[in-house]
């Protein structure tokens, strides 16, 4: 039994920091996602010559074999930053789908993103699906040797960066059953695809994506036909996983920066630090921070084990990071007073960013329903 | 015990629903029920209506406007207009400065203020906290050195809500330093034209422009400016925080938004059936209604008080407490029912509110509510020194 | 709008409270509810010469014709001072049914109630019943002009004090049905009655009420024959109402309580009052009190109203105390420490009774999904 | 990162297993799944059982019985018990002074008091806290006065646990009252059958007899009986009161109440259908064993620190608050689910507790419990003193 991680994977995590000290300071990130692009394409080409792109993947596909350790040190060294490169959409989640789904189009995709070269997004949410990964009105119909998509899927987060889109589409079945869904690459430019771009509140990018009868080949299947599902239940916890600890390195600045912060306002002739109200508040910060610490362990180091006990692993700390995330941002805030409401200090933005990465992959109470019933089978 | 209202009472409250339904603009109607702020012009427009009826100032005496309600007529004016999801009044000029000057003000104050915040011809800021004095009110640094029959003011005001806006802001200055805190404030009404005067834009984290820092240097203010006596100011200050506090709990707005969440949990969908009906939800909706019920009633006591002529004491923190909690849960369960499209942000949202490209109206401004909402714990006295104040003034401790 | 008192409520106020003072000192009722009667009958002989036990019976049987106003000023007053006599069971419960079913049973019975003589228990719940009040395996089976009864009725309060019982019983349909519920009286030394009898956690007598082959004539059933669940749930609201009122007297002493012993109580070189996060626990307290007082006028206030809004008010106060009972009484013995865990203050034993009023007539769980489906319907 | 255990000490976990299966009597297995509190001679019975294995001291030096187990060993050895049910070993003897003995006493201490405490052949108890010195423990009154080669000691001490059955007892007492309160501390062991020592009864809400009050009143201690140097008490106190702080968590313990919850939860019923499968009842064991896993990883964190030679820090006590929020959780999780039959109460319930007349066994001294249990954010540094600790030893505020 060990928490401790190896040489590499400590200097994993100098890399990452030395990334997001050089390229995030607060003020740039601010103007960079102000901008029209919403991001720094240099950036990009920095984590792909650092290799930060390739670490998952296998050396076979131009990869550096790393495992879910290393994505979480990655991750929560992101989340410390408010980084937003679509490392999350393109590596954790079209790269996890080809990964695991394997066959030709990975060999053929997966060079391209380890490079940086194809950026990916993930399209499952729909306007009426909520957290249900299932509950699918976009279709894919067979047409001779191709596919025919038609549907519209909500709120994809990174789609204006994609060069390429995997897409969760009904291929048989009614919707919201667990048979029936195949996963697609679909060239962003494909003919029949159209993206409405947009920010997110927590300063991402993401945009609305229509299929009007885009035409694939089913080559393009990621995973097994009408079987895609247990594929992106699997990468969903992965994300899951991953989530957890971009909110654990959130979660820490923000702790920490309550803390110094509470040394040096000074009301009522003391450092507002010196108050026990307060001293309560930010230990009970810490608490939250170190708890989901655990989970995030935890649920890393469950990854590889049977569904069951993967999904009630993410379950789980997509439950506390949840519970926790919403504490330590409004506490943070509240802390902070008026100026942490400003968008002018970094609190906010972390605040915010929190507050969405529970809605992310379900939220709370879906994920305490997921648990209890996954317990139970 | 009962809470039931007299006819007249209620026939007043049927002659307020009648005027609202025949007098609410339309379109500020539309933006009201999407959740997106007014601009400047809406606000005064509705403030005009109101105004034009009589209504804008009810706690005002009757010989500057107000309209002499009992306790159960503004309640029942309060509940109407929440119901119809009109917007409040600003309380700068009307509930903040005005009790202070037809109080304590001179009668050329009167003569001069009273009748332009009455019909919304100027628009007043509160020049209070400092970028040093939050909670701790009272140690303000902005400093005014008599020079004649003017003052000179310099320092700085932060949090000024909408004085973007504003003609006059009313402020706390230092008058005399060397005295304990509270003992050298005072009471100033300042012209926002006045030259050193200066305006910069606090952006809050969700994307508004709500609150500002006013800069002042060498600001000249004649004395004839200055309420009531020279560092007395405190006395003005503290009556102005505790002035009002029947409304605080904004139970009938909570109301209102407690209807709307509901509207949307019947839009949105789990699972191919309605979030409204789902039991973890029901419940959330359920706890978060019982404490309103609870609220309501404890409002509704501290009302029955006031009629029988009782001040509310430091027992109505409790009010501005829970009334807090209760808002940012309710846009926090908002935000959890919109889902998906609680993601997307518009800038710029006051202009183009109505082109937002994506997802269901009711999704735009979600996010940036709750965001904003947080706001409420914090300003007004924190939540924090509510409970103090409860600690100390009411238990004793 | 008033939320004030008449004079003659407010002299029924004074004088419960010099009941109390008289015979509850502390004390005296440690001593009291040892014994093997568990009261003292004397109490109940003052409270029926006080006219506190027909108060709220109409002038035609002996009482005094007061509403619901004042059994919440009775019901609060008893709370303060944590009384075991029977009130609660025989007056508000059993008197409740009797004054709402009507008829010739009820010209019988309520002057011996009102004067005292009689005392009853409602027996309404079973081992497999939980808060369904219709969840009967009682049954009461017609035979000639008369009904048989049998069954077993759990934790019946007061049934050791009663000499008459009200049962709730299956007269037709199946298990849970809304219908086929009948109420009956039945004398407690009828054939085939027996009870054993114990004390509770919070101080209190109860036992288990067995029916074997009990003959009782049709004569004795209170309100309609196969109606019964209307009026039980009619009279489970008041109870509420009156368990609210009874669970605000009890904060009041607790957070009073606590309160004074903070002042006192040194620590670390000054009173523990002192220190700002008892302040503010104190503070949320003190809150929990008032919230609870509103809502037990409310619910009072609503007692005569339709179905719907009467059980939608009961569910709320219910919800509303058991949250604050809860926390008033963890944070009362948490804020006296280690003497906040004896037998010999008074703090344990208001935390008791809270506790245990949470669980009658419905918990918190039970209530928040009532008035969920109320409010839909 | 790697929380899996090596071969040979899962090996070690089987033996364990297969010798509580073996060893645990069934009366006593009986009482602890009913939830009832074992009487004296149980309580030897079972640290006979381990003593008579050389397992009832596994953190000790090897010289005194110690088994040298890896922090895993010891991991898996709770656990094991845990899963069984076993009674807990009393800490007071083994794991409270016997350290202090052993690292600060002199040979002839050792000699007479560790082999006993190890065999089970006396009882000790605590004599810290006092009257008026509960959280602020420094600040107790109890005086010892040098006489020859003898204390005599004045004063009284209280939630002196299980002291009725004790045969000596460990306290701080001030031998210095001229000095910061810290500072003039000794810390004795005094023989309960000294002249001068008497116990009285403190009966608890729930029922119980757990606690007391200790009056020592010119009670002679012969000077050999002090540990270490005199007025250095203090620096043994708080040695004794951070060791080990492993085991605070009581994950293992909590893990096996949980299954314990559940199984009443699937014999209860709500509407005809099993509690368990109720929705609300589902969500609140999912929250609450979702806590109870993300304590268990720290706890397990905390532990591979120790694996690694450093010494848990201030930071574990977030072992001590989270685990007891879990533990009283269970309890109030464990009396609702109970339902009706948890109002029966039955005084003397040691002696009678199987013939207990209505309900369900397990229903027995489930609100006795949850009352109880209150006890644990009281002691052992109530948790408002553990976050006092966090705020300022790990947060430097």
């Amino acid at each position: 039994m060990d928490f401790s991680f190896t040489e590499e994977q400590t200097l994993l995590r100098n890399t990452v920091e030395r990334f997001v000290l050089d390229n995030y300071e607060f003020e740039t990130r601010r103007q960079m996602t102000a901008t029209e692009e919403g991001r720094n394409p240099a950036n990009w080409a920095q984590l792909a010559e650092l290799g930060i792109l390739a670490a998952p993947f296998s050396e076979d596909h131009g990869g550096l074999g790393y495992g879910a350790t290393e994505t979480m040190v990655v991750m929560e060294e992101l989340g410390k930053g408010l980084v937003v490169d679509p490392y999350f959409p393109s590596i954790v989640l079209g790269g996890g789908l080809l990964r695991h789904g394997g066959g030709a189009i990975a060999d053929e995709v997966i060079p391209q993103v380890a490079m940086g070269e194809d950026i990916l997004a993930f399209a499952y949410a729909e306007p009426k699906g909520r957290f249900n990964l299932a509950d699918l009105e976009t279709t894919a119909k067979a047409d001779g040797g191709d596919y025919v998509i038609n549907g519209h899927k909500a709120v994809v987060i990174g789609a204006p960066f994609a060069t390429k889109l995997l897409v969760s589409t009904r291929t048989s079945g009614g919707v919201r059953d667990a048979d029936g869904v195949t996963v697609f690459v679909v060239d962003a430019k494909a003919d029949g695809v159209s993206i409405r771009s947009y920010p997110t509140v927590d300063g991402l990018r993401a945009g609305e994506v229509y299929f009007e009868n885009v035409k694939v080949p089913a080559n393009n299947i990621v995973g097994e036909l009408d079987n895609g599902l247990p594929l992106i239940e699997q990468v969903a916890d992965e994300a899951i996983a991953a989530l957890s600890a971009e909110a654990t390195g959130a979660m820490k600045v923000l702790t920490d920066a309550t803390v110094e912060y509470s040394k040096t306002r000074v009301q009522f002739g003391q450092a507002i630090g010196k108050f026990q109200v307060l001293q309560h508040r930010m230990a009970d910060m810490f608490m939250a921070h170190e708890q989901s610490t655990s989970m995030t362990y935890m649920v890393t180091m469950k990854l590889d084990e049977d569904a069951k006990t993967r999904g009630m692993a993410a379950s789980a700390a997509k439950v506390q990071i949840g519970k926790a995330g919403r504490e330590v941002g409004q506490s943070a805030v509240q802390i902070h007073g008026g100026m942490g409401m400003t968008d002018e200090l970094n609190v906010g933005h972390y605040f915010k960013r929190l507050t969405m990465i529970d809605a992310q992959f379900g939220n709370v109470d879906y994920h305490l329903k997921r648990y209890a019933t996954l317990s139970k089978s | 015990m009962d809470t039931s209202f007299s006819p007249d009472e209620l026939a007043f409250r049927d002659e307020v629903r009648a005027f609202i339904a025949e007098n609410y603009p339309e379109d500020i109607k539309a933006k009201m029920e999407a959740g997106v702020e007014l601009n400047k012009e809406e606000t005064l427009r509705w403030h005009g209506i109101l105004a034009k009826k009589g209504w804008v100032a009810p706690g005002w005496p009757e010989e500057w406007g107000g309209t002499d309600w009992t306790p159960g007529q503004k309640f029942l004016f309060d509940q109407a207009c929440a119901e119809a999801g009109t917007p409040g009044v600003l309380p700068f000029g009307i509930s903040m400065v005005a009790p202070v000057i037809y109080t304590f003000g001179s009668d050329e104050q009167k003569q001069q203020h009273l009748p332009p915040i009455y019909n919304g011809d100027l628009w007043w800021c509160q020049g209070y906290s400092e970028p040093g004095s939050g909670s701790d009110l009272a140690s303000l640094k902005t400093k005014a050195v008599r020079d004649g029959d003017d003052y000179i003011v310099n320092g700085s005001k932060t949090w000024t809500t909408l004085a973007q806006h504003a003609d006059w802001i009313f402020c706390l200055v230092k008058t005399d330093t060397n005295v304990k805190a509270q003992e050298g404030i005072s009471f100033l009404l300042i012209d926002m034209k006045t030259p050193g005067i200066t305006v910069r834009p606090i952006i809050t984290m969700d994307g508004g422009h709500e609150v500002n820092e006013v800069f002042l240097e060498d600001v000249r203010v004649p004395v004839a400016n200055r309420i009531g006596e020279e560092n007395k100011g405190w006395t003005y200050a503290k009556f102005l925080l505790t002035h009002e506090r029947t409304g605080i709990a904004g139970v009938a707005r909570s109301k209102k938004g407690l209807a709307r969440l509901k509207e949307i949990a019947k839009a949105e969908y789990i699972d191919g059936r309605p979030l409204f009906e789902d039991q973890d939800f029901s419940r959330k909706i359920a706890e978060l209604e019982i404490d309103l019920t609870a609220l309501e009633y404890t409002d509704l006591r501290v009302l029955s008080e006031l009629r029988k002529g009782n001040h509310p004491g430091p027992e109505s923190s409790i009010l501005k407490i829970k009334g807090t909690e209760i808002q940012q849960r309710l846009t926090e369960l908002t935000l959890e029912a919109v889902g998906t499209y609680a993601a997307p942000f518009y800038r710029g949202l006051d202009d183009r509110w109505n082109e937002f490209p994506v997802g269901p109206d009711y999704a735009v401004g979600s996010a940036p509510k709750y965001f904003n909402m947080r706001k409420t714990s914090i300003y007004g006295g924190s939540n924090e020194i509510q409970r103090n104040i409860i600690a100390k003034a009411v238990l004793g401790l």
